[in-house]
């Protein structure tokens, strides 16, 4: 299959479109069917992706024909193939999840979500830096068409907050992209790490400025202190599917710094070498720091989630900011567990909200669920699991950015953070799980049961972090060898433009 | 001759434009404003239409035809929206 | 002529980021357009300017850089795309918050004021 | 020239086809085909879109009446410069209400467009009931005259151009 | 390959078997749960004879080499020695809760956590890499949690479980934190390395780090002060768990690490000084305590607190015999309290409560009962003839054998003396405030003998109690002995289990204990009297109060950072871009390059002029909208004239063609927002923000010209010299757009479908205010669709789609394109639907603009797929040259096609917006009277 | 280039360019609205039309073909032209902006706002040349 690694972008948008198009467009089953098949398909295709990426190398997929640097291309290496996958599987659950009706909260649900798939799987994969802008505007417009689904003054409310800032953060993103092109003349991300190595003077501070205000919008995008704010409000106001699946945008702005800001900006660029990290390091630290504080001060177990996302944002921009090979495979790892468990979460808070009447999510006395063992077990999982107790996958992820600060300061910063964060979190989780479920009044439950597609959506989402547990070893085999790909330049960056084309004409 | 006669020109409607913006400026009512961007979407052609002229390509009339066309959409809808309120009732 | 051309640049985007600053939603709006307007001239002149030298073959002498008029080509068009969202929102916002303001709510000032001359 | 299935908009589809060929300054047998082509579908695409359908009665007398508002359009345009560069206390400015006799939404807009479109007069609005034609002129010396000058030199050949 | 595997991994399986099997009968029940778990015991006993022996087992699998986790399970004799306390105690236990818990509560789920828990334990026991033991001892927090806060809907449980898991959970994440240290300086977790290490930690300068570190975990475990308090809260938990979890096993954690790594750890002055004053100070205070709880649990909660006190004292000896008496201590305390806190569970269970105040003289009513507790709280005292005077009496002698203190080590042998006096004082209330001192008080129920098999697990153990006291050596001669080598990692010292050593000076201290103990008892109530002038600082409440100290500021810190201002947080984000532009830019030494400049034209200033007016117009009218909204379109203007004066024409006619619908929408805007912005700012925000633009203005502007000025080297002549070649079209733009970087553009058009249907779902259901007059209070007109513009604008409407049609045929080889030509083609209609309302054009135009943008988005994407016919990438293009008579020469191109799409959705997208946007504000008007 | 056309196109292109400036210095000059909107309306048409005739010749003369599409952009104005003009007027009849006092015809304001005949004036208005006292809404 050589049209392999564009699928991931295609199948989202093929589906898209026909979900659009008569017989799909007014009715609703068929529309289930047709998405419900699609993300099957799409996730064996990102699995096959993966394997083939790992086995055979990274596959450049050139758009149109036209050679790097000119034209396009697609670079599906372990790290875009893994985060393609991670994409899918969530897609799949939180897809699964509002086939129960969630999908009915509004018109164009399900175009909207491929949609949304399709500019996530695209940031992924693209190896241009202005396709990467057009893809993050294409996940952002259907984040924001999503967020609104289901309505409410709340949605609106945050809705207004998270387009404004986005739409700030385009506009120094095209500021960057104009700065970056204006000093390295070409739009390839490998391309460009190639001339930056011979930029001097007044074009590397140019350039420099360029990659910080890159810096700047990716941050925003990944929830970096001070640009978070506008997370915590949008994914705890957004109608569960939609939350569940926004996990992964945070993730995108890390993967784009990792893209940008390691490639170009990283060890080999010359005077402008890691100009991300006296940023990136005390700021991803604040992150991971107010996310807890955040966590410990939520008032209802939507918010504490959203929370949550802003500390696994702050964990991950600091592994990040560590540089090396071992860190950001720990971060890769913590990518997939975080993403999933807090997807998982989100759809678990609306379930639990459901089933608790008027108090919804908030950890206040509440009348009794409905399905207390169900939902009380799922929480247990997904509470471990992000706090970073064993059996489940965040002790993993923990344990590996812990061994990853390998210098005395980096541990000094780091340890303290990361394990007192997890104890907030831990103090919290305990909190609301014991508030939610055993503070109750007598009043009978609501009637709401779980979905069986509810069910499944959860079920494939929590699943995931034993299984990240038990596949440990080949999984960290994947993402260690994932960050050596991505460090070795010559892997990463020279053998993906042609030798005769390099440092322009 | 003609860059004179170009230079000339380029001169009065940069005048007219300024003319314009002072209009605009000062009003005094909405109608003066409208009218007078309406104007300047006019000047503006004219000056697509003379730059066309002094560096001797047609690149440039396609934007001078989008100009009046569009120029009326938009002079149409400001005007509609003093008189309705709701431009697309 | 770049000074010039530059100075528009930093006046418009000044004149947009100051007006996105503003509390209230219409502002804001056409702070952003402002300021769109600004990007697009700053990506246009990363491929730096020139004159009579539109990038059609043999229309020409030389060409201007084809490249970041395609860029913002796109850009004009996203960012037309966001502009449409974020307005309609905006009036989304009016009908369901029942103000303009940005944050959905009056600003505590005008809230306290009228607390104020309540209690009296 | 009446319309048909084919031509549902006949003198748009000439008028199209005449476009077309200004457009791309040519005569060039390709562009007559595509500009046919064109003329053809586009009317057919808009035909919901349009009420009522010009019917040119005479088209020499059309063809005249251009020719005489081009001619007026030219030399009033001169009067007007003539004021507007002079002393503005001089400009006798005024309103005056143009009794219709034509009566098609067609014809009116042809006439106050027309009106407008000569120097020195401005068709500002019609009445209600479309009996009546509010025009501003710059500069009035007496406003019967100027009623009966439009009337005469613009409303009457209109009428008969499109027979109503 | 060994069995060992076997042994943690029948107890996870037998988590899931009580869940099954809670559809039978509570005994059933109770037997197929202890199935698994007898088997394993059984497998551990199989194993003995070899641990005896001097050997010790392994079993290895890799599992996460990463981290260095490994599935890895030792057996030696401290693991075996646990390992059988674990099960053991924990079958009896099972057996004891078949009839303790009622028949409301859920035996299946108590059962189901009660076996993970002993899975967990069993895991850190017998674990032989440090990562995974951590990984059980965080499991036992867990299952604690869960067993703890069993009855959660009682606020004592889940504050008391929440307490535990909170306090172990620090302790677990401390001590993750020093095992990572210890990996680090090892080089490996797996335990045999890190045993063989000993000096090489000790040596090392993170020593003390990783000493505190692991002593934090094993401190918060093993309840040591000053983490003690949440063991008395965990009693909130049912009985059964209390005499498993904090007598047994859990709480043995701590000691066990510390036992574990005593090779590794001890031997220093820091683990003296540490381990064995934190040791006194919470035998002491343990002791003491006990005797003043009311609460029979509370009495046994302290009591245990002290053992364990006692236990670390001990271990921080440093001294290989004080070691060997740690451990006997571990197993004689295990027995004694387990089968005290049953008893104390049937008390409560047959009588109804746990308060010493209400039970009395309860020997008449359950001799039984009474007799297997009197023995055990005996035992607990330190009497002759039972375990723990045995173990007692090998703590005072090692006591007396240690000079750690130097000149004050006298004192150690005295105060655990005291210690002994309290312990004989507690065990003396708990025998004879309990079943003697006269008759119960308000007793919820009459008590009687509990069913007959609850009580053998007690008997069971207080026989072990007897047999271990009377019979050491024979009983507990191996286990100890090998026990003791694998804690010490060698060979043990020489020393005697025997129950007689002598007059001696331990057998005066126990003597001492016993007397002052009993003298104690005896003056309780002067005691009791002068405890009460303390007041009762609960450690509990001290912890509960910092808790919620912690949450109240993080909610204040919260609400003071997220304020909910999005003109606070765009404020912070642009300052920080502010200072990310301008901090590099301050070493920028030239702002200007070496490229030569264009000279500046008389046009070129009254543009600026035009430009900068219109755009401080713009700010200075933004109260005044429509102002602004005029000004604004005077800067769209300028700047499309600037895209074309600097050869841009394609760029000059999107921006023209963007612009009208923007102010289009802009107006709609402002019909449904208010006309006026109110004067809100503060002047000192408008001094701050308009600094702030002015900088990132000045900054970008600094930026743009720097750039401008300099030469560039691009990837641009590849586009120029390939565009007619290899895109078949001469607009270089166009046929980037459309060919070379044909995926933008794509995507580009996604983005505008997405839009529209976002917008689309934004109106709907949308209320709107709908002002029916203006800003000045004048109703709108009547005449809502005037006629000229009606008549003109449906004349144009051809026009216009002829010019479309220009626009996007000449796209590829002059400027124009199916963007423009689709805004054009929107522009046309939208113009009917000024010119004659939402009601006239629906009827009369039946397009479905969702599918116009579905098949916009088809078509691109199929011209792209296209390509995989030929072999090729997606969105490869084809062109060719035809020649067809009468008409000539012409060129067809896939890149058409795709333009197609672009047309399509562009004006699917726009008029999806605009048109339902009228639609809704029609169906909505509200009725206007027409008195005005 | 010949030099006859070059003149040609030159005299074309003055002619044009001062009407554009005249229409411009209308709108500065002229002392009402209604007067105001006669100056641009009307001097463009002929501005504009000078300018495009002007780039007609001279693209058809240096293309060797014929360059008419220019015409089109007078058409457009043509006909736009006096829809503007009339909607403008429309709003400013609306907004009751005032005419110059010493126009003639301030009767007839009313019922053109209203839209009634000038017959309907002296029903709807009292005394209907009086043109200072109007209502406020
Ligand atoms: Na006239
Ligand atoms: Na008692």
């Amino acid at each position: 299959m050589a049209h392999l690694p564009i699928l991931p972008i295609l199948l989202p948008l093929i589906t898209g479109a026909l979900l659009l198009l008569p017989p799909f467009q007014n009715t609703m089953p068929r529309q289930r069917l047709l998405a419900l098949v699609s993300a099957f398909i799409q996730v064996i295709v990102a699995w096959t992706l993966l394997n083939t990426a790992n086995t055979e190398g990274t596959q450049l997929y050139v758009l149109g024909d036209w050679q790097p640097p000119f034209g396009i291309v697609l670079v599906a290496d372990r790290i875009s193939t893994l985060l393609v996958l991670l994409t899918t599987v969530l897609f799949a659950g939180a897809l699964l999840y509002s086939c129960a009706g969630h999908d009915k909260g509004g018109q164009y649900f399900h175009p909207l979500f491929m949609f949304q798939v399709m500019g996530v799987n695209g940031a992924f994969l693209t190896g241009d830096a202005f396709n990467l802008f057009v893809f993050f505007e294409v996940l952002l417009i259907a984040s924001y068409a999503l967020l609104i689904h289901g309505g409410g003054k709340q949605k609106t409310q945050s809705a207004l907050h998270y387009v404004i800032l986005n739409l700030v953060g385009s506009s120094l993103f095209l500021f960057g992209l104009g700065i970056l092109y204006g000093t390295l003349g070409s739009l390839n991300i490998a391309d460009m790490a190639m001339r930056i190595r011979e930029l001097e003077g007044g074009e590397a501070i140019l350039a420099k400025v360029g990659g910080l205000l890159l810096l700047l919008v990716f941050g925003l995008k990944a929830a970096l202190l001070p640009l978070h704010f506008w997370l915590p409000k949008t994914y705890s106001s957004a109608s569960a599917p939609v939350a569940a699946l926004f996990a992964i945008m945070t993730k995108v702005g890390v993967y784009s710094i990792l893209r940008i800001h390691t490639l170009i900006f990283g060890a080999e660029a010359g005077e402008l070498a890691n100009i991300a990290i006296p940023w990136l390091w005390p700021l991803g630290l604040l992150t991971l720091a107010i996310g807890s504080i955040g966590v410990i001060a939520s008032p209802g177990l939507k918010l504490m989630t959203a929370n949550l996302v802003v500390v696994s944002a702050g964990t991950l921009l600091t592994a990040i900011a560590l540089q090396s090979e071992k860190a950001t495979g720990a971060a890769l790892y913590y990518i997939l567990h975080s993403t999933l468990i807090t997807g998982a979460m989100f759809l678990l808070a609306d379930l639990i909200a459901r089933q608790r009447g008027k108090a919804e999510d908030r950890l206040v006395k509440a009348r009794a669920m409905a399905q207390p063992r169900l939902l009380g077990v799922a929480f247990v999982l997904c509470a471990l699991a992000i706090v970073g107790m064993p059996p489940l996958s965040g002790f993993v992820g923990k344990i590996l950015l812990m061994q990853a600060a390998e210098e005395t300061m980096d541990k000094i910063w780091l340890w303290p953070l990361i394990l007192i964060g997890g104890l907030l979190s831990l103090v919290a989780l305990s909190r609301a799980g014991t508030t939610i479920f055993w503070r109750t009044t007598a009043l009978a439950g609501t009637e709401e049961r779980v979905h069986p597609f509810e069910f499944a959506g959860v079920f494939i989402l929590i699943m995931a972090s034993p299984l990240m547990v038990m596949f440990g070893g080949e999984l960290t085999d994947i993402t260690s060898q994932a960050a050596r790909q991505l460090f070795d330049f010559s892997q990463s960056v020279e053998a993906l433009v042609p030798q005769t084309t390099q440092g322009g004409q | 001759m003609l860059s004179w006669a170009i230079a000339a020109v380029a001169v009065l409607i940069c005048a007219a434009l300024m003319m314009n913006l002072w209009r605009l400026i000062i009003g005094p009512s909405v109608q003066d404003r409208i009218l007078a961007l309406d104007t300047m979407y006019i000047n503006s052609i004219a000056l697509i239409v003379l730059y066309g002229i002094h560096t001797g390509t047609s690149m440039y009339f396609e934007a001078a035809l989008m100009i009046a066309m569009l120029g009326f959409v938009s002079t149409s809808a400001l005007c509609k929206y003093l008189l309705r309120g709701d431009i697309i009732e | 002529m770049e000074g010039i051309y530059a100075f528009c640049v930093g006046l418009l985007t000044a004149c947009g980021i100051f007006l996105a600053l503003r509390g209230r939603t219409f502002p804001v709006v056409v702070g952003l357009t402002l300021l769109s307007y600004a990007v697009n001239l700053f990506l246009f002149a990363s491929g730096r300017l020139k004159i009579n030298a539109a990038a059609v073959l043999g229309q020409s002498e030389q060409y201007a850089d084809p490249l970041p008029q395609a860029l913002v080509l796109t850009a004009i068009v996203i960012g037309f795309a966001m502009t449409a969202f974020v307005v309609i929102l905006a009036m989304r916002g009016r009908a369901d918050l029942g103000n303009d303001h940005v944050d959905g709510r009056l600003p505590d000032i005008q809230a306290r004021q009228r607390n104020r001359t309540l209690r009296k | 020239m009446k319309p048909s299935r084919l031509f549902p908009m006949p003198i748009h589809s000439i008028l199209l086809f005449a476009v077309w060929l200004l457009l791309n300054n040519t005569l060039a047998p390709g562009h007559i085909l595509l500009g046919g082509f064109l003329a053809i579908a586009i009317p057919r695409l808009v035909a919901g879109l349009s009420t009522e359908q010009p019917s040119v009665k005479k088209p020499g007398l059309a063809l005249r009446y251009c020719l005489l508002v081009l001619w007026d359009i030219l030399t009033a345009n001169f009067e007007v410069a003539v004021k507007v560069a002079g002393p503005m206390k001089k400009i006798r400015p005024g309103m005056v209400a143009v009794p219709l006799d034509i009566k098609s939404e067609l014809g009116i807009t042809l006439f106050a467009s027309t009106i407008s479109l000569t120097p020195g007069t401005v068709s500002a609005e019609i009445s209600e009931d479309k009996r009546w034609l509010y025009v501003h002129a710059l500069d009035v010396e007496n406003e019967h005259a100027l009623i009966q000058e439009v009337k005469q030199r613009y409303e009457a050949p209109l009428k008969e151009i499109l027979g109503c | 390959m060994n069995n060992l595997i076997w042994i943690p991994l029948l107890p996870l399986l037998g988590t899931l078997v009580p869940l099954f099997a809670s559809r039978f009968s509570r005994s059933a029940c109770a037997f197929l749960t202890a199935g698994l778990p007898a088997l394993a015991l059984i497998l551990v006993l199989q194993n003995a004879s070899s641990i005896f022996d001097g050997e010790a087992l392994y079993t290895v699998y890799n599992w996460i080499p990463v981290i260095g986790l490994e599935l890895a399970f030792r057996l030696d004799g401290l693991s075996l020695l646990f390992a059988l306390l674990i099960l053991g105690i924990g079958l009896l236990v099972i057996l004891y809760a078949r009839y303790y818990l009622s028949a409301q509560d859920s035996i299946g789920r108590f059962y189901s956590y009660l076996i993970l828990f002993m899975f967990a334990m069993l895991g850190v026991v017998m674990s032989d890499n440090l990562l995974q033991m951590w990984m059980f001892w965080e499991l036992t927090s867990i299952s604690s949690f869960l067993l703890i806060s069993f009855w959660g809907h009682k606020t004592e449980a889940r504050k008391g479980a929440r307490m535990a898991l909170t306090i172990t959970g620090a302790g677990g994440l401390a001590l993750l934190a020093g095992i990572l240290l210890i990996g680090e300086v090892v080089g490996s977790y797996n335990l045999y390395e890190v045993l063989n290490s000993g000096d090489v930690i000790r040596d090392h300068v993170l020593y003390p780090v990783i000493l505190v570190l692991v002593l934090a975990g094993a401190f918060t475990k093993s309840a040591q002060f000053p983490f003690h308090f949440w063991l008395p809260h965990a009693m909130a938990a049912p009985t059964p768990v209390s005499s498993y979890l904090h007598s047994a096993t859990m709480v043995k954690a701590g000691i066990f690490l510390m036992a574990r790594l005593y090779p590794v750890l001890s031997g220093t002055e820091l683990w003296f000084l540490i381990v064995s004053l934190t040791g006194l100070a919470t035998l002491l205070l343990g002791a003491y305590v006990a005797l003043f709880k009311h609460d029979l649990k509370g009495l046994l909660a302290y009591s245990t607190v002290s053992h364990l006190g006692l236990i670390t004292l001990l271990l921080g000896m440093g001294t290989e015999l004080a070691a060997v008496a740690a451990i006997f201590h571990i197993i004689n305390h295990a027995t004694f309290k387990a089968s005290l806190f049953m008893a104390a569970g049937i008390i409560d269970h047959e009588s109804g409560s746990r308060d010493m105040r209400q039970l009395n003289g309860l020997w008449k009513y359950m001799p039984h009962t009474a007799t297997l507790a009197m023995v055990a709280a005996s035992s607990m005292a330190g009497i002759p003839l039972l375990n723990g005077f045995l173990s007692k009496e090998m703590f005072f002698a090692e006591t007396l054998h240690q000079d750690s203190l130097g000149s004050l080590s006298w004192m150690v042998p005295v105060l655990a003396t005291l210690g002994g006096v309290f312990s004989v004082a507690y065990s003396t209330r708990f025998i004879h405030d309990v079943f003697f001192n006269g008759e119960p008080i308000n007793l919820p129920k009459t008590p009687h003998e509990p069913p007959r098999y609850m009580k053998v697990p007690v008997e069971i153990l207080v026989a072990l109690c007897l047999l271990v006291g009377i019979f050491p050596s024979l009983v507990i001669g191996d286990l100890l002995y090998a026990a003791s080598g694998a804690a010490l990692n060698g060979i043990p010292p020489e020393y005697s289990l025997a129950i007689w050593h002598g007059f001696n000076l331990p057998l005066l201290m126990s003597f001492l204990a016993l007397a002052g103990g009993l003298t104690v008892y005896y003056n309780r109530k002067e005691l009791f009297q002068f405890q009460a002038q303390f007041p009762d600082n609960d450690p509990k409440l001290v912890f509960e109060a910092v808790v919620q100290l912690i949450q109240r500021q993080a909610e204040t810190f919260m609400q003071l950072v997220e304020n909910g201002s999005l003109q606070r947080y765009a404020y912070m984000m642009l300052s920080m871009s502010f200072a990310m532009m301008a901090g590099p830019l301050l070493d920028l030494n030239a702002t200007a390059g070496l490229r030569p400049e264009l000279p500046v034209d008389a046009i070129s200033v009254t543009g600026v002029i035009l430009l900068t007016l219109g755009a401080v117009a713009t700010v200075v009218w933004h109260r005044e909208r429509m102002k602004a909204l005029v000004s604004l379109s005077i800067v769209g203007l300028i700047v499309s004239l600037m895209f074309a004066k600097f050869s841009a024409p394609d760029l000059a006619l999107t921006q023209l063609s963007v612009e009208v619908v923007t102010v289009i929408l802009l107006m709609l805007a402002l019909f449904f927002l208010p006309q006026q912005t109110p004067k809100e700012s503060s002047p000192r925000r408008v001094v701050r923000d308009l600094g702030l633009s002015a900088m990132i203005g000045g900054v970008i502007g600094t930026i743009c010209y720097a750039l401008m000025t300099r030469p560039l080297d691009s990837i641009s002549t590849f586009f120029v010299e390939n565009s007619k070649t290899g895109g078949g079209g001469t607009n270089v733009v166009n046929v980037i757009l459309v060919d070379f970087r044909g995926f933008d553009t794509l995507g580009e058009i996604t983005v505008l479908g997405i839009a529209a249907l976002g917008i689309f779902k934004l109106i709907a259901r949308m209320r709107l205010y709908m002002p029916a007059s203006d800003e000045n209070g004048r109703p709108w007109t009547l005449d809502s669709h005037p006629m000229m513009l009606a008549i003109v604008s449906q004349s144009l409407l051809p026009l216009a789609l002829l010019v479309s049609a220009y626009i996007f045929l000449r796209g590829h080889n002059m400027p124009g394109g199916g963007f423009i030509a689709g805004l054009i083609t929107a522009v046309a209609i939208i113009q009917q639907y000024i010119a004659h309302g939402v009601d006239w054009v629906k009827p009369r135009m039946k397009v479905d603009y969702q599918v116009l943008i579905g098949s916009g988005i088809f078509i691109a994407t199929l011209t792209g797929l296209g390509s995989w016919l030929f072999d090729r990438p997606f969105l490869t293009s084809w062109f060719d040259y035809f020649s067809l008579p009468l008409i000539g020469k012409f060129e067809l191109a896939s890149a058409m096609m795709f333009d197609l799409g672009v047309y399509l959705t562009v004006i699917g997208a726009t008029m999806l917006i605009l048109a339902n946007l009228g639609k809704l504000t029609t169906s909505e008007r509200p009725v206007v009277s027409e008195t005005d | 280039m010949a030099s006859w056309v070059e003149i040609i196109v030159a005299c074309f292109l003055l002619l044009g360019g001062i009407f554009m400036f005249v229409g411009s210095l209308g709108l500065v000059r002229l002392p009402d609205l209604y007067t105001r909107l006669h100056g641009p309306t009307k001097a463009t048409t002929l501005g504009i039309a000078g300018i495009l005739l002007a780039s007609s010749i001279m693209f058809s003369i240096k293309n060797g073909g014929l360059s008419v599409h220019e015409w089109l952009i007078t058409l457009f104005l043509l006909i736009t032209a006096p829809v503007t003009a009339n909607m403008l007027a429309k709003t400013a009849l609306h907004h009751d902006v005032k005419m110059l006092s010493r126009s003639r015809g301030h009767e007839l304001m009313e019922p053109a706002r209203h839209r009634y005949g000038p017959e309907g004036a002296s029903e709807n208005t009292k005394s209907g040349t009086e043109s200072n006292n109007s209502k406020l809404p």
